[in-house]
């Protein structure tokens, strides 16, 4: 039979943005598992990654918002590995960053994956600033916004000490530009989303 | 004396080959015809400039020609691509012609096939914007459009063949036209017999015509049939992937296929 | 006034389509009288120009039918096949001959009800188009039988 | 050889020491640095963790000013900076769509000319052709030669060949004199991104690679990213507390080790700023009898 | 001028219950050229098909149309009809008014109206038609069997006890192939060796077989019955008929440290050797780049201790031409080295072997007399890793498909290990069990149930060593895909089954397809299993697809009863339906203009060269010719035609010409 006995799907399920996003079909996935067995941190995770596969091959709706509010897409570190591995070439990594995007979209972000994203957010506020990342900067922010005050506090004097730590921020002539962009990406985005 | 005629007379004073086949003025300043130079003296009649459009390739088949012994061809890239496809399809042999590649700065002699890939290799190809233009211009008319443009454009055919006697890969020995059991094309240049002539060239050509627009040049009636050809070779191109004319490798688009082939046409 | 019946010629392969329509027949399934079918060893064998005549001898519209992909009886003169009717729809097409007159399809010798449902939907199709007059027409049957004749005579 | 330099923002702040080793080395190298003209920030794992475009925008601006000032080709140290430079030129290339967006969203040109190389590609080519009878003193040690992620996947833009146990930074080490060592962590992740949020996942994954190079009797671990560098060397008190044991061995960025078999003095290769000192115990089996102990004995912990 | 006869049938009601078929007589009679035109109620009756008869002969008929039911139906009863009445059998055409207009049409005037063409158009087609003659091919009845694995001992046994002559060519210097590697094999854990050498053997002493060993095909040419083979006969160094197998020369042989090919590089063999103990023929061969001789110019050792003076160190290759009627091929399979396995070390861990190694340390004549060794230092391992589906299943790595025995032969490693080593632990990593065929899926669960093998439905990430041992980092997906790590002593990996390294060139040797694996490719699926599509070729075992043994003796069997059947008559007879080359007279001899785009788009290879050459022999042109033997008539060369100088017999362009003109 041709392709015309088998109608696409034209549904914004999932995987179909997935699909769309990254060029990926999470029905390539077997479950062979060895993206799990070669994950670093999946022994951490809430679902492992062959799991978050799972949720999104079965066309349950509750299942793929399952797959959003896990924290297993924020500990995802993208080193790769299951990509590199995957015997169905199913790139593992850049689903998991699109389910990360998508999570934050749709504000459904795990609990605990909050330092994590607050780390990202204060990583790119600390870029849209200044044109780069300062350190010094990024850590405050970051710790501001988690109120893990504590943390790393034995590491910066050695920092500072070997001089690796500046407290000033790099700025650079571009800086106009760069936060350009930030507003026609992210910054739009979130725009749309809360209109 | 410039490169090319230098690298004429020498050809031919070492006898590496017989005879040049390149460009000459024409009986008007502004027309070229073939000039066929067979002694070194006569090397400085070759010309190259923008009014050298004829693809010279298809001389090398011709009896005549092939009586004067080894032939050095003048050869734009087309005529080079003209060369490859012809040994594709067994009419040429491997080192019987020398292509002297101009239009691209050096004129090095290229002696065989490999040096043709090779050269070929480094040369753009695909069809210029404004091929691609003309083509989408048509596309884009209506079905009815369409039907008439061909309609008034095939009307002027008069069933001369000069489409056919320009092309250098339209080297049969008997054309379709002429075979008469059946009659394939009917034979008065009607609105029937001009469609089918024109279709089946085309389809004839499609997977091989290396696009050099000799037989739109050639057309009396200004015809614009290397639009047909030229769709079809997008279409080879981008269906199969089939680029004629770049290497001597078997790969006639229409003699194999792919499992995978599109086929949402069919039902 | 009577409708117009639309004259559809079919080119089919001998193993899957003509066998297909065989089927069709055994199980007594109806369809329109309107085709006429041009039985060939494979689709590999249908010459695009063999269309074009069809259209030149009045055919108003075209079925061609053959195995499915792999089921070729020859292996693979159906994906050869396939590959030059992709280039002639472009080119009809190109050309502002109406595609909707010329259908291909895959019918294979089990699918009796797929030919029954092919061709009612064609001979619909080519009906509400009406007759394919602007396609320039050969000579008359008469005439062409006398041209044929003379080479028959043997 | 004149070639781009992105240094990325590390390079600044945190691993300026790998930036310094590799000025140092440059000239000995054969090398010449040209500075991308008022760079930007990659945009890391936050940028692709949270948005798809803008993680291709930042890079994208980066590669098209290489581009604007005439650069052929352009060394990143850095390996995460360079998988997000390399993958944004890849996808570009791949997806024209996408390279229309990219291009109205930066309102730069970009075409895509400038070929994005790491250190290890960058010195492994210098080294071949520039460091014949150069070496005064081979950093003659058992080496562990850590490549981590990115520069072995993903496979499409790895520069190593073996993607599950490279050997061209094994080589290189060998051409200054060190024995690299043969080793089972060569290509797991260290953790990397979640330095911060998550130490203590970092401490665990990190001291395995720690655990497996000591075990085999590596003397130091040799690393091509500041990420890397940071999680096994800023990070191992943590990872001492989590693992229950003491390591001494130090980390070095592979400019740092090639800079001290030239002979560079310790200090320009910036050594005094790593967090674990960069000392060797005299019973090293491999340390020649003019090793060069004292001069590497430099303060550390206690600065 | 044309006669023709229509004939029309009634079918009972079958057609004339809805055709008016006195009425299509009527017209057909003014169709011009239709001489003779009557209905009839049964036209394939015996009455009916006098009818045709007489009126053959009464008024001379050129051509007859039946118009009844489908051809697919009573076309050969009609044919032989019109023989029989003295016309040529292909100058009957019939119209199909039962299936195509009867039984698909209401009674309605269109209804005859549409049988009354259908006529006219089979009137027009057979106006136009030739005679046309069976094709008959002569048979050499004599099968070439390329490989002596199962597959070809079975196949040249069969062909040769039906009475046919058989050459056997392998390339090895005994044949008997990866069968006489194994242990014991699945389900029944019969000994493998058992049941094969007897068959070895048989195929050396039987008096229809031709066995050439260390051999290989060189060439192949012809057609379906008359083949024409070259076969390499690799020099031995040793006179063959001299040597008695005693094997002195082996003992004395200096160079003892060759790695085994048989015993999978886990032992060692000498320069000069017989591959195995029960070797078929038992006579050694030298392996020249290994012998001291060959390599350094000294030695000759064998040559002073060999009783009968049976060493050539001179000894050249030999090429051996053969006429044959058919071919099998049956050369097999390779497995995936570990070397293939980047995330499993890339083959440097020794104690990481193939399923096909561990089957050799399983062996009682294996190097270790069967006792299951570390091959890094000779310990048993006391826990042991399986891992099911490495390579196969893996798109990755290139190879999509599965290999189909793999499941088995590791159920069956597992109970091996079990039953040698009774306190080891045993893993078994897979993704599916597919354990379909007779006592297969018992003999799985019997080494879960009896044996407690550890299964663990996972696919295996990375193996690396650590203190000796080999960490197994997997994955168990049916305990909330929880990560395992197992520390192994050994890994036996199920590597992919894969064509043979040269299988595409042996593929272009014989003009046969392959597909993308580079397996040989069959005919047609389902139908034609064991044929190929270049008619005389048949194929059998794992050279076509993964396959375990009983397959493969069943297909080795269908190939051979084939070869029989081919070799039942001294002559091959073939509809001509076929294509031709048209030739003219000088100075063009033919249309063709040699462009041979037809030859690649020919599904047989039956477009072949042909020289026309002048009286003195000066080549005028090349064209192409059809080989009638080859050619299956499916015309696509003809479509492709652009001079039109190739055409169909039985379809010609003439012919649908006219039934498109009598539309």
């Amino acid at each position: 039979m041709t392709a015309s006995s088998h109608p696409k799907s034209t549904a914004h399920d999932l995987p179909s943005q997935v699909k769309q996003n990254t060029g990926e079909s999470v029905f390539n996935c077997y479950q062979c598992g060895k993206c799990t067995a070669g994950c670093p941190l999946a022994a951490e995770m809430d679902y492992s990654p062959n799991q978050i596969v799972r949720m999104l091959q079965l066309g349950i709706p509750e299942l793929e918002e399952e797959a959003l509010k896990t924290f297993t897409i924020w500990l995802c570190l993208t080193c790769e590995t299951c990509s590199a591995r995957c015997p169905q070439e199913v790139d593992l990594a850049a689903i998991m960053e699109y389910l990360r995007q998508e999570s934050l979209r749709r504000g459904l972000v795990h609990p605990k994956a909050k330092d994590i994203l607050a780390f990202h957010q204060a990583f790119l506020d600390s870029i849209r600033k200044n044109g780069r990342l300062h350190e010094v900067g990024l850590v405050a922010a970051y710790k501001m916004k988690t109120l893990h005050l504590l943390q790393d506090v034995l590491v910066a004097p050695k920092l500072l000490f070997r001089g690796k730590l500046k407290l000033f921020p790099h700025s650079i002539a571009g800086k106009k530009a760069v936060q350009k962009i930030f507003k026609r990406t992210i910054q739009e985005e979130e725009k749309e989303d809360h209109s | 004396m410039n490169e090319l005629q230098q690298t004429a007379k020498d050809l031919l004073e070492k006898n590496a080959v017989a005879v040049v086949i390149g460009y000459g003025m024409g009986s008007e300043p502004s027309l070229r015809r073939a000039v066929f130079v067979r002694k070194p003296d006569q090397a400085p009649q070759l010309i190259f400039d923008e009014s050298c459009r004829q693809n010279l390739a298809f001389y090398v088949l011709k009896p005549e020609v092939k009586a004067l012994g080894k032939a050095a061809v003048v050869a734009r890239t087309p005529t080079l691509r003209t060369l490859l496809q012809l040994a594709t399809e067994n009419q040429i042999t491997d080192e019987s012609v020398v292509a002297l590649p101009v239009g691209n700065g050096s004129v090095q002699p290229l002696t065989n096939f490999a040096a043709i890939e090779q050269y070929l290799a480094n040369v753009p190809r695909g069809f210029t914007a404004q091929e691609q233009q003309e083509l989408a211009a048509i596309k884009s008319k209506t079905l009815a459009d369409r039907w008439a443009f061909w309609k008034s454009e095939l009307s002027r055919c008069i069933k001369c063949y000069a489409c056919r006697a320009a092309c250098p890969m339209c080297y049969c020995s008997k054309c379709i036209v002429e075979v008469n059991q059946p009659q394939w094309v009917p034979v008065p240049s009607d609105m029937l017999g001009n469609l089918e002539w024109n279709v089946i060239r085309a389809m004839h050509l499609a997977g091989r015509c290396i696009s050099c627009g000799s037989c739109a040049d050639a057309c009396p009636a200004h015809i614009r049939i290397d639009l047909l050809n030229q769709l079809l070779a997008t279409e080879a191109m981008q269906q199969f992937g089939a680029e004629p004319g770049l290497s001597v490798r078997k790969d006639y688009a229409l003699a194999t296929f792919k499992p995978t082939d599109k086929e949402e046409f069919i039902r | 006034m009577a409708e117009f019946e639309p004259k559809v010629v079919a080119f089919v392969c001998n193993w899957c389509t003509y066998a297909g329509a065989d089927l069709t027949g055994t199980s007594r399934m109806k369809y329109a009288t309107n085709v006429r079918m041009i039985r060939l060893p494979c689709t590999g064998r249908i010459d695009f120009m063999l269309l074009l005549q069809a259209f030149g001898h009045g055919a108003d519209g075209i079925i061609v039918s053959g195995c499915h992909p792999g089921d070729c009886h020859y292996s693979a003169g159906n994906f050869h096949a396939r590959r030059r009717w992709m280039l002639f729809r472009e080119l009809l097409d190109f050309a502002g001959i109406d595609l909707r007159r010329v259908h291909f399809s895959w019918v294979s010798a089990a699918e009796g009800a797929k030919w029954a449902e092919l061709v009612n939907d064609v001979v619909n199709q080519v009906r509400a188009l009406g007759p394919y007059d602007e396609f320039p027409k050969r000579l008359n049957r008469q005439s062409l039988e006398q041209l044929c004749s003379v080479e028959v005579g043997r | 050889m004149k070639i781009g330099f992105y240094p990325g923002c590390s390079l600044l702040g945190s691993s300026r020491e790998y930036n310094e080793s590799l000025k140092a080395i440059a000239p000995a190298m054969g090398l010449e640095f040209a500075e991308v003209p008022d760079w930007n920030c990659c945009g890391a794992t936050a940028a692709h963790s949270l948005d798809h475009q803008l993680a291709f925008a930042l890079p994208a601006r980066i590669l098209a000013l290489a581009e604007k000032a005439g650069m052929e080709e352009l060394l990143v140290p850095c390996s995460a900076c360079f998988s997000r430079l390399a993958a944004t030129r890849y996808e570009l290339q791949k997806n024209a769509d996408l390279r229309k967006e990219i291009i109205d969203i930066i309102e730069m040109p970009y075409q895509g000319t400038v070929k994005v190389s790491n250190a290890l590609e960058v010195l492994c080519r210098a080294a071949a052709a520039n460091l014949n009878g150069k070496i005064t003193k081979p950093f003659a040690h058992k080496v562990a030669c850590y490549y981590g992620c990115y520069l072995t996947r993903p496979t499409e833009l790895a520069t190593c060949k073996r993607t599950e146990d490279p050997q061209e930074m094994d080589e290189l080490m060998k051409v200054v004199g060190a024995e690299p060592i043969d080793w089972a962590f060569k290509v797991e992740c260290c953790g990397a991104g979640l330095s911060v949020s998550r130490t203590d996942l970092v401490a665990g994954l990190s001291g395995k690679i720690i655990k497996d190079a000591v075990h085999r009797g590596a003397e130091a671990i040799v690393v091509a990213c500041p990420m890397c560098h940071t999680n096994l060397d800023l990070r191992r008190d943590a990872i001492e507390a989590q693992s229950h044991e003491r390591y001494s061995i130090p980390v070095l960025y592979l400019s740092q080790v090639i800079g001290l078999a030239l002979g560079i003095d310790p200090r320009t290769l910036g050594l005094h700023r790593h967090h674990v000192p960069v000392r060797f115990p005299d019973a090293a089996p491999n340390a020649s009898a003019d090793s060069k102990k004292p001069e590497l004995q430099l303060s550390g912990k206690d600065d | 001028m044309p006669r023709i006869g229509v004939f029309i049938c009634h079918c009972g009601e079958n057609i004339s219950g809805t055709v008016d078929c006195a009425e299509v007589a009527k017209v057909s009679a003014e169709f011009p050229g239709v001489v003779h035109s009557v209905d009839y109620k049964y036209m394939c009756s015996d009455p009916g098909q006098n009818l045709i008869k007489n009126a053959i002969q009464e008024k001379k008929l050129t051509g007859v149309v039946v118009a009844a039911c489908s051809p697919r139906m009573h076309e050969p009863t009609f044919r032989r009809a019109c023989a029989e009445g003295g016309l040529n059998p292909f100058l009957c055409e019939m119209a199909n008014l039962r299936e195509h207009c009867s039984w698909v049409h209401e009674k309605l005037p269109a209804t005859t109206e549409k049988a009354i063409d259908l006529v006219r158009i089979m009137v027009e087609k057979v106006k136009r038609n030739r005679p046309l003659f069976s094709i008959n091919v002569p048979v050499t009845k004599t099968a070439l069997v390329l490989g002596g694995g199962i597959a070809g001992i079975q196949a040249a046994l069969d062909i040769a006890n039906a009475g046919h002559k058989v050459i056997m060519v392998e390339r090895q210097a005994s044949i008997g192939g990866h069968m006489a590697q194994l242990s014991e094999t699945f389900p029944t854990l019969d000994c493998s060796q058992c049941i094969l050498t007897p068959r070895m053997v048989e195929v050396a002493q039987h008096p229809n077989i031709t066995l050439y060993t260390y051999a290989e095909l060189e060439k192949l040419d012809g057609f379906i019955g008359n083949f024409r083979a070259v076969i390499r006969k690799k020099a031995k160094s040793i006179d063959e008929k001299l040597c008695t197998g005693c094997g002195v020369c082996f003992q004395k042989c200096p160079n003892k440290k060759i790695l085994s090919e048989f015993n999978t590089h886990l032992g060692t063999r000498t320069a000069i050797y017989v591959p195995f103990p029960q070797a078929v023929p038992n006579k050694p061969v030298i392996d020249r780049e290994h012998c001291m001789y060959f390599q350094k110019g000294k030695c000759r050792i064998c040559e002073k201790f060999c009783p009968t003076k049976a060493i050539r160190f001179d000894q050249q290759d030999e090429l051996i031409e053969v006429n044959v009627g058919a071919v099998v091929a049956a050369t097999g399979y390779e497995v995936k080295d570990t070397d293939f396995f980047p995330e499993y070390g890339y083959g440097k861990y020794p104690d990481i072997i193939t399923g096909l190694q561990f089957e050799r340390l399983a062996s009682a004549s294996g190097p270790t007399g069967g006792v299951i060794k570390r091959p890094s230092d000779g310990r048993i391992p006391e826990t042991i890793a399986f891992i099911a589906c490495a390579g196969s299943r893996d798109p990755a790595k290139g190879i999509s498909y599965c290999s189909k025995i793999c499941c088995m032969y590791t159920a069956k490693h597992a109970m091996l290990y079990k039953h040698k080593v009774h306190q080891g632990k045993a893993y078994v990593f897979y993704m599916d069990i597919r354990a379909g065929g007779k006592m297969y899926e018992e003999f799985v669960r019997r080494t879960i149930e009896e044996d407690e093998v550890h299964y663990v439905r996972g696919r295996v990430s990375r193996i690396y060593d650590r203190d000796g041992k080999l960490v197994v980092r997997g994955v168990d997906t049916l305990l909330n895909a929880k990560p395992i790590e197992i520390e192994a002593d050994m890994v036996v990996l199920a590597t992919a089954m894969v064509a043979q390294p040269d299988a595409e060139e042996l593929a272009q040797k014989m003009k046969v397809s392959y597909d993308e694996n580079k397996f040989l490719s069959e005919a047609h699926p389902k139908l034609r299993p064991v044929e190929m599509n270049t008619a005389g070729i048949f194929v059998a075992g794992a050279c076509q697809a993964p396959k375990d043994i009983p397959e493969t003796v069943a297909q080795a069997s269908a190939a051979a009863s084939k070869v029989a059947g081919l070799f039942s008559k001294d002559e091959l007879s073939r509809e001509p339906v076929v294509a031709v080359v048209s030739r003219t007279g000088p100075p063009e001899f033919s249309n063709c203009v040699g462009c041979f785009l037809c030859e690649s788009a020919c599904p047989y290879q039956a477009i072949e060269h042909e020289e026309i050459k002048t009286r003195d022999g000066k080549l005028i042109k090349t064209v192409a010719k059809i080989n009638q033997g080859v050619c299956q008539g499916c015309g696509t060369c003809v479509a492709l035609c652009r001079t039109k100088s190739i055409d169909l017999q039985g379809f010609t362009n003439e012919q649908i010409f006219a039934e498109l003109v009598s539309l």
